[in-house]
């Protein structure tokens, strides 16, 4: 055999083909990365003027929104360059504090149990095949479903704790199967090695292995919650779209969230309001970036460990 | 040596604590939880849907024949079908976009991809995923509707089906590409290199090993893309538009299942009218649909995750 | 109950194992095994794949229960007590029956506290320092980590890990400590340090070893077990069965049966 | 080369050893007892052969064993081969003692009884080595047994010809003492041997060659 | 036992068994010198010790074969060790041989010459046995070829008595053949052994039983 | 180019190695090493863990480029060529020098696919069927799977999968194959298998394999090199080297270097 076919070959026919499969491959990523970022610089450019601006339409105005923590505290208005994010924000919070209550003792605790506990029968499999179904339910069903038990048949009525519960059985599928999958990531090994130690299987899940799984289980919390920040659709059903301009003070006020108020603005004629819409969406990213980023924190801090 | 009683007794002391079973119990609890809450979503939209055909105005035939979706108007209709081509019709604009998208990119980021790129772009992937979808309508509505749209083709209206279907292509694009790029890194290295040590290239080892190793992995993702789009709501709401009849053109308006609830939701429909409870035999038409593709997508994952375990 | 009580047990041996079989669901991995094993020996189980050696090893403190569908039949006594009793509690066996697996598995805590957890179930609360310090010695490990006793375990090498498991282990003050192939992830040098380790604990544990490696059981074992699988008749089910027992020196030279020969001799299949 | 075929090679060896040692047994002998000088030199050449093929089924060995873990038959075998060596080594030097001796003797007078009872125990050793190897070869157990009480009528004949001998010399009480010395003086000689063959595993241990003082 | 160990212990035994056929020389050489029938008897009593010594070191040998994997200079101490203790057993017998002797010929008047170099070959002997020992004990390459050489100085007393001993019979061209021939008998009677020593591979080859014919 | 014609090749040598270091990012993993590689025989790598035996076979048929941050320094000539030369490329490189690894790993295709997909990247379109067939038989495989040639490669057991990974590189005839313990994931008996073919292969082939088995170095390879990892003057890093490279039976009886004898002897650390 000669040597040559090393040196010469087909080296040159082959880098074409293999140069414009990877062109197509760069193009591909490209576009992908390239619409978030013309998202992202539209909300900004739109939006920051908002933020920053100084400027005074109309005669009686006097409340001067000129930065972005006024933004965050101001209540909404009928003018665009004075509607505060206010009560919206105040809503998000109480949400927030609701989903992370409920969600994390039975998001973590079906967890455990279906991971480290269940029998493996059908009962067990018809939970787990429920779970990745409501999983992908849409989320205007658990606005219908929120509508009907929470609202009605609870008569919380169109309240903040209707919304939150609502979008507890959101993302509840979610930080599920985000925290069995914590659990599983921990080596088998780590429970045998409990086990053989004398330890009973409580001992062995609860000292061993939920410990080990913990930072995943809160990342899985975290992008729950991050999900659910964003969530609009099932909210509109709790009455978060009425012209809600004070701040919850029970949970059983009626509130809005920040997506709906930016839906809210989106819906009005007028230019302005764009830039007051954009501005609320830059909240709401920049919510969303520290969920993530606090996310992929705890991810890489904790992740190597196993 | 011991005493084979006193071992005895010692081996057969087991020791069980009030704590540990009050914890079980709630464990379990909660994970039952999960088949209430199925339960109860299929029970409302179902006793709501029972209603809704109850009304003589509201005929199962009229449900799925007739071509338009009125139930706010004098002479309400009721023409799902509508509702369902519209839905569809945007899904699919989505996928179109999506999918080769999505996986390409997945392509790149597992096979050719350096760590460091990698490390950078698929976080920004995961970003967009979970960027609120009331911004991609926004996005939609405000950007690629006047500045991609109208600009290139003339005519088309300010709501339409073509942005919308765009822009939840654009959404579901992490979700294919992340759940592509597991599928593919799910497919031991050891394949790649046994290619690769074959004097297969790169594009040949990703196109014919890679690949169809981890196929059903793709369609997996792909068919979860589909549900994605096909339960949408905010995009189609804002950008969209409410066109309530049949109608196959992608520069008109369309009105999708989800955007029909929202609305009627918005309006003051009274609870228990015909409208009212319209909304949830359209709810118990998308839960079906996006229940058969949800169960279908689980099924194909779990196949091709006990292929390499 | 009472009956049991008149068992005459052997003071030189720790475990007897009488018609022993172990199914999963209706697959018998295992079956018809008979044999006793000498206390503050190290007994050997080799074999081929799959032949059920983890299987047994497994009875021999319960560990079987945890795996679904695995059932045992026949008896194994330990020191006189039936390990398969109604009564008896595995988690108590567990204690007194210790076990070291194939892959090192440190918890990922610090060295410290993956032997203080042992103890914590196993309410040896006081003395706690004394006793990691005596683990770690008995396990060969004190000298290399005694200034790092608070970093993460998984920072180790796979050999001092795996050492680290046996300080856990021994570290409850088991009898016996069973070894599931211990030294197959580790390299040569690694496996070398084990067993030496191993020659010095079983001056006070009875430890039984699966080991792959030929070489290893007979270098470092006592008495050594051989099996292997049978095809039944129809050529359908395949079962492990014990084909020699017999102290390691005359299974190596003077192997009873054919078969164990052919194993031994790398003649097999 | 698979273990099995390293095995058998080293056997093939010994038996190829064995029958060169029992040629020069015959040779040997006959030289002896046809005072055939010419058969007793080249009885003597022979050795060298002998001496190659023990060199290198020893050395075979310790590669064989080196790279390859025996045990049971395998190892039970291999070590036979090694020691069935050694013997047959020195039963190479015993045909060219009888070599020598008939360089030594060929025109000296000689007891007509005598050396018949030489000549029959040669036979007769002869008859044991190659048996001896016959029963190692087909693994004849009960062979091995038979041949081993040969040696019974070997010790037999050798004692009664020592008897013998001094009263063929004429004056049994003077010459009883002398000849039983002779035979002391021949065993002393071999046990020199014996210390340098230990010498020689010395030197195989430090070095690793094989090789003869 | 780590293999370090177990290579030790094997050498330790065979040069405990050293000492031994050693001693058992001494007592053989010296009884034969003194023409001590007592002392006679106890060598040949000590060799039951010496066949066990052997047996011992055999068994272990193979054991620790079956059970370590040698290579390099643990293997070629544990070939050199199984060889060695194969030369001392023979080294035994010779000592038995001398005992023997001593009882046949303590009350037969025995030329001085004669007796007085036997006396010295066999001091000779154990010399050489005793050095040869001590070379392989400390690897020493030099001394085991000084050893080595001693050899020269046996077989030179060696061939000088075979040609004395017909001149002191009284008839050099009558007793030269004899006196060779008795010497070819004891060395086929060797030869016997060898044999028999083969037959007893056979049927440790086949049960894995060292058991003497 | 023109002058690597005149290189003087020694007609029995299929690589001849100068100086080779190679180094990921600034660690340098093996350094020095200088050999050459016997055509049609086997020749083994052995030493500790992480000593570089993984690292400097790669680098025969450039499986390093395909290792972020990994360097090669120094020459590998492959009958001659310069295998590092600018000019030549990879992928025709390893057409020419197949290699095993250490998990098997066949494609999640057919028995008959997993050798076609390497026939028909190397244009080997021609009589596949007999192509196919003569692969599996050379690899001593061919009466096990003749029958079932569609069945998923997946469903055969482990050493029947390293089989069907060496059948597909001998497929596409190279000259060479290397193999990084490519038993270390099998049994014994599959073990075996794999070493007696070989034996087989080596008539043909040049073998360079990686083993952490003594033993088995000892018993199959022709030639055997030892590394080990030595310790930088002030301590802080560690980098492999050749340390003896010889002939197999010599390495094993008399090694030329202390460190040799003590690594094969187990009295390595
Ligand atoms: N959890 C299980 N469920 C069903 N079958 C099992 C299970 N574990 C093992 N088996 C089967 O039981 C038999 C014995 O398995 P086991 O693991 O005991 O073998 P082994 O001798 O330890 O093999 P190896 O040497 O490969 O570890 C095998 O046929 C295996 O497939
Ligand atoms: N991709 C890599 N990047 C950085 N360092 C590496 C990489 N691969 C190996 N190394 C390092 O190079 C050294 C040599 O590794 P290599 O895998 O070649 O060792 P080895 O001799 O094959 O070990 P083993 O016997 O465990 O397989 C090790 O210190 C290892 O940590
Ligand atoms: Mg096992
Ligand atoms: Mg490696
Ligand atoms: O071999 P020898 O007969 O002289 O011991």
């Amino acid at each position: 055999m000669s040597n040559e076919t090393l040196i010469t070959g087909k080296k040159a026919e082959n880098a074409i083909k293999e140069s414009l499969f990877l062109f197509t491959l760069y193009i591909c990523v490209t576009i992908a990365i390239l619409t978030l970022m013309t998202l992202i610089y539209d909300v900004l450019s739109t939006g920051t003027t908002r933020l920053t601006s100084d400027y005074e339409v109309g005669l009686i105005t006097k409340i001067q929104i000129d930065n972005p923590i006024d933004f965050l505290t101001t209540l909404d208005s009928r003018y665009p360059d004075r509607a505060g994010i206010g009560p919206a924000f105040a809503g998000t919070v109480w949400l927030m504090i609701i989903v992370v209550s409920v969600t994390f003792p039975f998001g973590t605790g079906a967890a455990i149990y279906l991971q480290e506990f269940a029998p493996k029968n059908k009962i067990t499999r018809f939970i787990e095949l429920n779970l990745t179904n409501l999983a992908g339910v849409p989320s205007v069903i658990y606005g219908l479903l929120g509508l009907a038990v929470f609202v009605r048949l609870a008569g919380f009525g169109r309240s903040v704790l209707s919304g939150g519960l609502t979008l507890t059985l959101l993302i509840l599928p979610v930080v599920i199967v985000a925290s069995r999958e914590a659990l599983k990531a921990v080596p088998d090994t780590i429970r045998q090695g409990a086990l053989a130690l004398g330890a009973t299987k409580f001992q062995a899940v609860f000292r061993q292995v939920v410990p080990s799984a913990i930072p995943g289980m809160v990342t899985g919390m975290v992008l729950g919650l991050s999900r659910a920040i964003g969530e609009t659709a099932p909210l509109i059903f709790m009455g978060a779209l009425t012209y809600v301009n004070y701040f919850p003070d029970t949970p059983l006020s009626g509130f809005t969230a920040i997506p709906i108020q930016v839906y809210n603005w989106i819906g009005y004629p007028q230019a302005e309001w764009k830039e007051t819409a954009s501005a609320g969406i830059i909240l709401l990213l920049g919510l969303l970036l520290i969920m993530n980023s606090l996310a992929i924190f705890i991810r890489n801090r904790y992740e190597k460990d196993l | 040596m011991e005493n084979v009683n006193d071992l005895r007794d010692q081996l057969t002391k087991t020791i069980t604590r009030p704590i540990e079973k009050i914890v079980k119990f709630f464990i379990t609890a909660s994970a039952f939880a999960a088949i209430l809450i199925s339960i109860s979503i299929i029970f409302t939209l179902l006793t709501e849907a029972i209603n809704f055909f109850q009304d003589p105005a509201v005929t199962f035939k009229g449900y799925f024949t007739a071509t338009r979706w009125t139930p706010t108007f004098q002479n309400p209709e009721y023409g799902v079908i509508v509702l369902i081509s519209s839905t569809l019709y945007i899904a699919v604009i989505a996928c179109l976009i999506s999918f080769p998208l999505g996986l390409f990119s997945a392509i790149y980021l597992s096979e050719f991809a350096t760590k460091r790129t990698r490390k950078v772009i698929k976080p920004v992937l995961e970003v967009l995923a979970g960027v609120p979808t009331v911004v991609f309508g926004y996005f939609a509505l405000n950007w690629i509707t006047p500045n991609i749209i109208q600009r290139f083709i003339p005519g088309t209206g300010v709501f339409n089906a073509l942005s919308a279907g765009i822009a939840v292509g654009i959404m579901i694009i992490p979700t294919v590409a992340s759940i592509s790029d597991d599928a593919l890194n799910a497919v031991p290295n050891s394949l790649r290199n046994g290619s690769l040590a074959l004097g297969a290239t790169r594009r040949i080892t990703s196109l014919k090993i890679m690949f169809p190793a981890a196929l059903s992995g793709i369609i997996a993702s792909f068919i979860l893309g589909f549900s994605r789009a096909i339960g949408e709501t905010m995009i189609v709401t804002i950008a969209g538009g409410q066109y309530p009849e049949l109608n196959l053109d992608p520069r008109s308006a369309m009105y999708t299942i989800t955007s029909s609830i929202v609305n009627v939701s918005l309006g003051d429909t009274p609870h228990g009218t015909t409208a009212y409870n319209a909304l949830f035999a359209l709810g118990i038409t998308l839960f079906i649909m996006t229940f058969i593709l949800n169960i279908g997508s689980d099924y194909i994952a779990r196949k091709y995750r006990k292929e390499y375990e | 109950m009472e009956t049991k009580e008149t068992v005459q047990v052997n003071s030189e041996s720790v475990f007897n194992v009488t018609d022993l079989s172990v199914s999963y669901g209706d697959f018998v991995a295992i079956k018809n095994v008979n044999m006793d094993i000498t206390k503050n020996k190290i007994t050997a189980f080799i074999g081929p794949s799959g032949c059920g050696k983890s299987t047994l090893i497994r009875s021999f403190n319960r560990m079987n229960d945890l795996i679904l569908g695995a059932k045992v039949n026949g008896t194994i006594t330990y020191q006189g007590v039936d390990l398969y009793d109604k009564m008896v509690d595995p988690v108590q066996v567990r204690r007194r029956i210790g076990m070291v697996f194939q892959k090192p598995n440190p918890f990922p805590k610090t060295i410290k506290e993956n032997i203080t957890f042992g103890l914590k179930v196993n309410n040896m609360t006081d003395n706690m320092d004394d006793r990691v310090e005596k683990a770690l010695t008995q396990a060969a490990l004190w000298d290399e980590v005694k200034d790092d006793l608070d970093k993460n375990a998984l920072e180790l090498s796979g050999g001092q890990q795996q050492r680290l498991c046996i300080a856990r282990t021994i570290a409850v003050e088991p009898d016996t400590i069973l070894m599931d192939e211990p030294c197959s992830a580790l390299d040569p040098v690694a496996t070398k340090k084990i067993e030496d380790l191993m020659q010095e604990l079983v001056k006070e544990f009875s430890i039984l070893i699966v080991t792959h490696n030929m070489q290893q059981a007979s270098r470092s074992s006592d008495y050594c077990a051989f099996f292997t699988t049978k095809t039944s008749d129809d050529g359908k089910r395949r079962t492990g069965e014990l084909v020699e027992f017999n102290e390691t020196s005359v299974m190596f030279t003077t192997p009873d049966k054919e078969l164990t020969e052919q194993y031994i001799s790398g003649r097999f299949g | 080369m698979s273990l099995q075929e390293k095995i058998e090679n080293l056997e093939t060896d010994l038996h190829l050893m064995g029958r060169l040692v029992l040629d020069a047994l015959v040779d040997g002998v006959r030289a002896l007892e046809d005072k055939d000088v010419n058969r007793a030199i080249a009885t003597i050449e022979k050795d060298d052969e002998i001496d190659a093929a023990y060199l290198k089924i020893d050395q075979d060995w310790v590669e064989l064993m080196a790279t390859e873990q025996l045990v049971a038959t395998d190892l039970r075998l291999s070590t036979s081969i090694l020691q069935a060596s050694l013997h047959l080594e020195r039963l190479g030097d015993l045909a060219v003692y009888l070599g020598n001796t008939t360089q030594e003797i060929f025109d000296s007078p000689v007891p007509e009884t005598v050396h018949a009872t030489v000549v029959e125990m040669g036979d007769l050793v002869i008859d044991m080595a190659s048996s001896a190897m016959e029963s190692l070869k087909n693994r004849d157990k009960d062979l091995a047994l038979a041949t081993a009480e040969k040696d019974n009528q070997v010790n037999r004949l050798y004692n009664a010809m020592l008897e013998e001998a001094p009263k063929i010399a004429g004056n049994e009480d003077l010459f009883n003492g002398l000849f039983r010395l002779v035979t002391c003086i021949r065993t002393l000689e071999r046990g020199g041997d014996h210390a340098v063959d230990i010498c020689e595993l010395t030197h195989f241990l430090v070095t690793g060659k094989f090789e003869e003082f």
